[in-house]
């Protein structure tokens, strides 16, 4: 693999990432807006936003960390892009297995904890706290899943689990293959959205968007810019993981856009958890049904 | 005179140095070099590390027919280094300002020294350690002399120091006892000899020894039911002198529990050694105490509020994963272990320094009463950022590696159990540093901290020495493991293939050039849009948003206090304290017996009863 | 509806944009700005009951890119509803320094104009605009929904066509702002915001910026340095 | 039912010098006592009488008898009736008894009264400033304080412009037609 080649590669995948991240956020705004009988916003009214936000005149800041944190969120998703294999580009993933990509995921969060420690406001404090006790909650599931899947695959490479899933078309798929891993992954992946009933930490009417509560102007764009990444992201995974990622663009892009849209769709028909509930729930039933679908798998 | 004997003679001459100029602000600094020239003296033994070969010392002497050697092998040489340049930088930290101000505070800083020295001499000794007796000579030097690290600083330390050295003492006759049950089969304590005994031995026989020797071994490396000690004794050791204790003081007992277990026993046999009448085998039994030991120690650390308690209960939960990874047995999860000793002894040392740097500046470690010093200590900030990542495991930093090798091998291992238990581990460290560095550097700087200024040059020199070693060994992980190959050929593990990135296998490999090479290019691009956009205008720590409230400086609106609320209203009532229970059950049971045995031999007129006594053992003799 | 307050002191003048892209860059951040508003969900007093009407179905504000924003941080315009009691008015000048600017405020209700039924209360602000910039007045005792978008959409046209710059008169004559503020609240009035810091970094100075009443306040004070990292 | 309400309280006052009960409606009972005794009232009413919930104190300004009147509003839940006690004190010391050991949500009403009015509860547990905390002037309630006249000279008043609706008018909007006319 040459490193012309490479290069290309690093820089395209966040890109395409960015982009198909835009529309997926505007999915996500249109089908909250359908849930509520709304009309929805606009084609590219994610893209204004973010646009407005970079093009704000006065940009408050409480600190270079607070820089920082924001340069790591959206640094970290940016690396992370490049370890998820899309049809064509394989990136990094070779080179970085799948427990790497788990860990690379959580770099933009804890970059971010460590911004909003710095503007030391009590809302963002525990807004951080809530989120890491969050993640705390859904990472063991998303362990157990990735565990699963790289005990069947033999490997935990992306791109040999993806090889495997598409032997023989839909039969080899993982979600056919492991149903339990597979609904436990979704029950994971809409934990790590963070999305409605998970929401605890953005908590508007308790602790005024936890720790967005002190960004502004581009610190908030790079927030926006980071949710594109982490929906594109979520949906990337779990294709590769269970729907056998990509063969073309087009399978591979109806596949992301589904899995995205099966969390938003129960997101916002519920209310808010509490934090311990989250933890409970969260713990009980994926981790069950993981520790079952893994206990098919190994034997 | 082989290297070996340059080595021990310039570790004797530094407690020599010590002793004689231990008091003089002078004698740090020569203290400095003296450990730097055992430093080099080790680096002339380097070649032990790329072929399995062994130099033994000139000094050996037999007794009662027994003879005692000292030799090093790979193994030892790693351990070695470990602790000569843990040693290095805490003499280096404590010849500064922090040791002017130890001896202003009323502290005995002659005897710091001269502890600290003593302490890397046992340690050396041990390493070098060529029969089992040898072995059991070295762990006591090395468990009186950390004894007299920590109990040097008077006050809460006292009390922790004699319970370490309860612990320790019972441990001493534990090992004491398996040597003589071993010595009964062999009647010699040379290794070979006990190697080949105990490969042929019954499950039923051997069994005793074994058990014994790492119940003896685990209390130093503060295995789970034996853990209770070491979290109040390091931490009330005073700064350096608790970095040192940190990083490598209980990592000795893991040298020694793999010169038993490894080199002696034999893996393989640990694997299939069956637990009478249960279906799981020793090596089932050691990982999951090693797993406990990962859990629960971490989150007591989540709950503590000093910052040294903290770091202290994050040291023996660290421990867990080194062992875990060695049961594993495999290439991946024994390099994966052995590296870890290092990486934790790396940013472990980086912590404690931090702490104390920042104890050195506002006087209180107590993380309710600090907050906001990075604007005021930005390079202690720096090297606790660095250790943080590093001791969560995540990755630009060295502790990634070793994490990522232990998760691989109970992934090839097929162990669900055990991995979800390590990352369990690993997401509790993420909370709790997080917590830690929240409280001590990040949000509101109090009023009365708002003119304290860094800590000076001596001090933080070691803590960034410290962060790039961290760094350097995250991004190109092979100089380390180039060391744990030889160790693994020595000791007779399967050798892992490493490259200078990390490790390239079929099933999923881990090149750290290109997974940190790709992060800072992310960062790269992120900080490139994010300097597109307006000029930024900071602004001051009260215009903050708070409701429509009007902030002022006198109120304290830093949140610290019960960091964790969500979680711990769920697992709140898992905290029983059921070790201390145990622990203090097992101080009344032994207290009960001591009374009864006291009735025997306190009498009114202790004089007849030893008359009666001679007569019964005369009696006893003649027939 | 009020048209436009004019400002009163002359525009300071941009320095020449040099690049012929300038044009087109303001012409896109405009069209941008106007499409994407954030509003403050700040309901300062009875007025603000006609918002979630303009906000859930059937009158959706989501449609013309408006969307309700938590903290000041990130909102771009300040709803002032309904009577504003001094003691909101502090509140509200405390908030509307801690926007991003380029921001606007909407006086909605007749008592933001001119003090509506509580004209001779001693307890409310009767002229919004003496104490902030105002770029659009909605007036009605509590307009219905259709008035408050209506009077948004006239928003989104002002800022579409670059004519809504209103928020740089605070900088430009925060003098005159300040004195009006210190005549109700007292001389020793002083928020956390260094607007005369933030006017500098901008360059937003105007000839009516400093005067006796800044004076007033820099004796009166608190220093609001940003933390510097020292060595 | 309301005759026996007003024999109770006929026999439970009549101890009480001075003390004139009228019965306004069914169950709603007016008693006029002079000032020294209505703690005394009020005692007798909570006690005896099963007045347990003091829902208000209201205070009126005779600035032309220069006199205060406090109406001590109190409930009772078994008779389901309601007693206000009428009070009369001179306006300028402006000193009054408090009845906070008898009803404690009193505290709050005498606050505020002492903040609108300037009225001074002694035996109070505070009477700093309550709702008006940005307020330097006099107590605004009282007649004597004209509101107007210092909206006057405190805000300047906005000239109308009609100019402002000429653009909306040529819009067509802004004419006050009906809703249900612009429908058809």
């Amino acid at each position: 693999m040459d490193a012309l080649h490479i290069l290309i590669e690093l820089t395209l995948m966040p890109l395409v990432a960015f982009v198909v991240g835009l529309f997926m956020v505007l999915m996500m705004r249109r089908i909250a807006a359908r849930i509520q009988r709304r009309v929805g916003p606009p084609l590219l009214q994610p893209l204004y936003d973010i646009l407005k936000l970079y093009g704000k005149q006065t940009q408050i800041s409480h600190g270079i960390l607070h820089d920082i944190g924001i340069i790591m969120a959206v640094g970290g998703y940016i690396a992370a892009e490049t370890m998820l294999p899309v049809p064509g580009m394989n990136g990094i993933a070779d080179k970085a297995g799948l427990i790497t990509l788990a860990y690379v995921l959580m770099v933009p969060s804890l970059g971010l904890a460590l911004g909003v420690g710095q503007c030391a406001n009590p809302n963002g404090s525990i807004g951080i706290s809530r989120a890491l006790t969050a993640m705390l909650a859904y990472d063991i599931p998303f362990v157990i899943v990735i565990f699963g899947v790289a005990w069947q695959a033999g490997s935990n490479n992306l791109v040999d689990i993806i090889a495997l899933q598409q032997v023989d078309g839909i039969a080899s798929w993982g979600i056919v293959q492991t149903p339990l891993l597979a609904f436990a992954g979704l029950f994971a992946l809409h934990a790590i959205l963070g999305k409605h009933p998970f929401e605890i930490y953005i908590a508007p009417a308790e602790i005024a968007t936890g720790p967005m509560v002190e960004m502004g102007g581009k610190y908030l764009g790079g927030l926006f810019v980071m949710q594109c990444f982490q929906l594109y992201t979520a949906g990337v995974i779990y294709t590769s993981l269970f729907l056998g990622g990509g063969e073309n663009w087009l399978t591979f892009l109806v596949k992301s856009f589904a899995v995205v849209a099966v969390p938003i769709c129960i997101a916002y028909l519920f209310p808010r958890f509490r934090t311990e509930d989250v933890v409970r729930l969260v713990w009980k039933w994926p981790v069950m049904l993981g520790l079952i679908g893994i206990a098919f798998v190994m034997n | 005179m082989t290297p070996l004997d340059y080595l021990l003679l310039l570790s004797l001459l530094t407690v020599v140095i010590a002793l004689v100029a231990g008091h003089r602000s002078m004698g740090g600094v020569w203290l400095t070099f003296t450990y730097a020239a055992q430093l080099g003296g080790l680096m002339l033994m380097a070649g032990l590390t790329n072929q399995p070969d062994v130099i033994t010392s000139s000094l050996s002497f037999t007794i009662l027919g027994q003879s005692l050697t000292w030799r090093y092998d790979a193994l030892s040489w790693y351990f070695a280094l470990i602790t000569i340049s843990a040693g290095l930088l805490s003499t280096m930290y404590t010849a500064g300002d922090w040791g002017e101000k130890f001896r202003a505070d009323g502290g005995n800083l002659w005897l710091l020294h001269v502890a600290i020295a003593l302490n890397v001499l046992s340690m050396l000794i041990l390493l070098g350690s060529g029969d089992l007796l040898t072995l059991f000579i070295g762990w006591e030097l090395v468990s009186w002399a950390s004894f007299l690290l920590m109990i040097l600083a008077g006050g809460p330390s006292i009390q922790a120091a004699i319970r370490y050295i309860t612990y320790a003492m019972g441990g001493a006759m534990a090992i004491l006892a398996g040597l003589a049950l071993i010595y009964g089969h062999t009647d010699s304590f040379t290794y070979p000899a006990a190697a080949n005994i105990l490969h042929s031995l019954s499950t039923a026989h051997l069994w005793a020894p074994l058990l014994l020797l790492t119940l003896g071994f685990g209390v130093k490396m503060a295995l789970l039911p034996l853990h209770l000690w070491q979290a109040a004794a390091y931490a009330h050791t005073p700064g350096p002198g608790a970095a040192f204790l940190g990083a490598i003081s209980s990592r000795m007992g893991l040298y020694a529990l793999i010169v038993v277990l490894i080199q002696l026993v034999g893996l393989v046999r640990v694997i299939e050694l069956p637990v009478l009448f249960s279906f799981i085998s020793a090596r089932d039994v050691l990982a999951w105490v090693a797993a406990f030991t990962i859990i629960f120690p971490t989150f007591t650390a989540l709950r503590q509020n000093d910052a040294r308690m903290l770091l202290a209960w994050h040291g023996i939960g660290q421990g867990g994963y080194m062992l875990l990874g060695l049961v594993m047995g495999d290439a991946l999860g024994s390099a994966g272990g052995l590296m870890h000793v290092f990486n934790h002894a790396t940013y472990q040392a980086a912590l404690f320094f931090s702490v104390a740097a920042v104890v050195y500046r506002t006087g209180t470690a107590d993380l309710n009463r600090l907050g906001g010093l990075v604007a005021r200590m930005p390079l202690s900030f720096l090297a606790m950022l660095v250790g943080i990542i590093g001791l969560a495991g995540l990755p630009p930093m060295n502790g990634f590696v070793s994490k990522w090798l232990v998760y691989r091998s109970l992934m090839l291992e097929g162990e669900p159990l055990l991995f979800v238990a390590a990352v369990v581990g690993t997401l509790g460290t993420i909370l709790s540093v997080y917590k830690l560095i929240h409280n001590m550097f990040l949000g509101q700087l109090r009023v009365e901290h708002e003119n304290i200024r860094e800590a000076p040059w001596s001090m933080t020199a070691p803590m960034l020495i410290l962060s790039v070693v961290v760094f350097v060994t995250g991004l190109m992980p092979g100089l380390v493991l180039q060391w744990i190959a030889g160790i693994q050929a020595t000791v007779g593990l399967p050798v892992i293939d490493y490259s200078l990135g990390g490790l390239d296998s079929a099933q999923g490999s881990l090149d750290m050039l290109w997974v940190v090479g790709v992060l800072f290019a992310g960062f790269g691009i992120g900080a490139v849009l994010f300097y597109s956009g307006g000029r930024t205008h900071r602004v001051h720590q009260l215009d903050n948003y708070a409701g429509g409230h009007f902030l002022s400086a006198d109120i304290r609106y830093h949140y610290s206090d019960n960091f964790y609320p969500g979680l711990m209203r769920l697992i709140g009532p898992l905290y029983r304290y059921s070790f201390a229970w145990l622990e203090s059950a097992v101080q009344s049971g032994l207290g009960l017996l001591s009374l009864s045995t006291q009735g025997f031999y306190r009498r009114v007129a202790p004089a007849n009863y030893a008359l009666v006594t001679a007569v019964l053992v005369l009696l006893w003799v003649m027939l | 509806m009020i048209k436009d307050i004019p400002i009163i002191a002359e525009q300071a003048q941009q320095p020449r944009r040099t690049n012929p892209l300038a044009h087109v860059f303001d012409e896109l951040m405009n069209f941008a700005r106007s499409r994407s508003l954030f509003m403050l969900h700040y309901c300062t007093g009875c007025g603000a009951i006609e918002l979630p009407p303009a906000m859930t179905s059937r009158f959706d504000m989501e449609r013309l890119g408006i969307q309700p924003m938590v903290t000041p941080r990130q909102a771009d315009i300040l709803l002032v509803t309904g009577y504003v009691s001094i003691k909101t008015l502090k509140r509200i000048i405390l908030t509307y320094e801690q926007m991003g600017s380029p921001k606007h405020v909407i006086g909605i209700c007749s008592c933001t104009v001119n003090g509506g039924m509580y004209w001779q209360s001693y307890a409310t602000a009767k002229k919004l605009d003496e104490y902030l910039p105002v770029d659009l007045y909605i007036a009605g005792c509590m307009p219905r929904p259709e008035a408050v978008i209506s009077g948004l959409q006239k928003l989104i046209d002002n800022i579409k066509h670059g004519k809504s710059d209103n928020w740089k008169d605070y900088y430009q004559r925060y003098d005159h702002y300040l004195g009006n503020q210190q005549h109700l609240f007292g001389n020793n009035w002083q928020t956390p915001t260094d607007v005369i810091g933030e006017a500098r970094e901008y360059g937003l100075f105007g000839p009516q910026t400093l005067g006796q009443h800044t004076e007033l306040l820099e004796s009166v004070q608190k220093p609001l340095q940003p933390l510097e990292m020292k060595l | 039912m309301s005759q026996e309400l007003t024999r109770m309280l006929d026999t439970l006052t009549k101890d009480i010098a001075g003390a004139k009960v009228t019965l306004k409606r069914a169950r709603r009972m007016r008693i006029d006592v002079d000032a020294d005794a209505l703690p005394a009232l009020l005692e007798l009413l909570q006690g005896r009488g099963s007045y347990v919930h003091l829902s208000a104190i209201s205070c009126v300004d005779w600035i032309d008898d220069n006199q205060f009147e406090l109406v001590y509003h109190v409930w009772s839940y078994e008779s389901n009736s309601l007693v206000s006690a009428h009070t009369r004190i001179p306006r300028d010391p402006g000193v009054y008894l408090s009845i906070y050991d008898l009803y404690k949500p009193a505290a709050f009403f005498e606050r505020d009264i002492h903040e609108m009015f300037g009225l001074y509860f002694e035996g109070s547990p505070s009477m700093e400033k309550f709702i008006l905390t940005e307020w330097e002037g006099p107590p605004p309630m009282r007649k004597d304080f004209d509101a107007e006249a210092w909206v006057r000279d405190t805000f300047t008043e906005r000239d109308y412009n009609p100019e402002w609706l000429k653009e909306l008018t040529d819009a067509g909007g802004g004419i006050a037609i009906r809703p249900q006319d612009i429908r058809k």
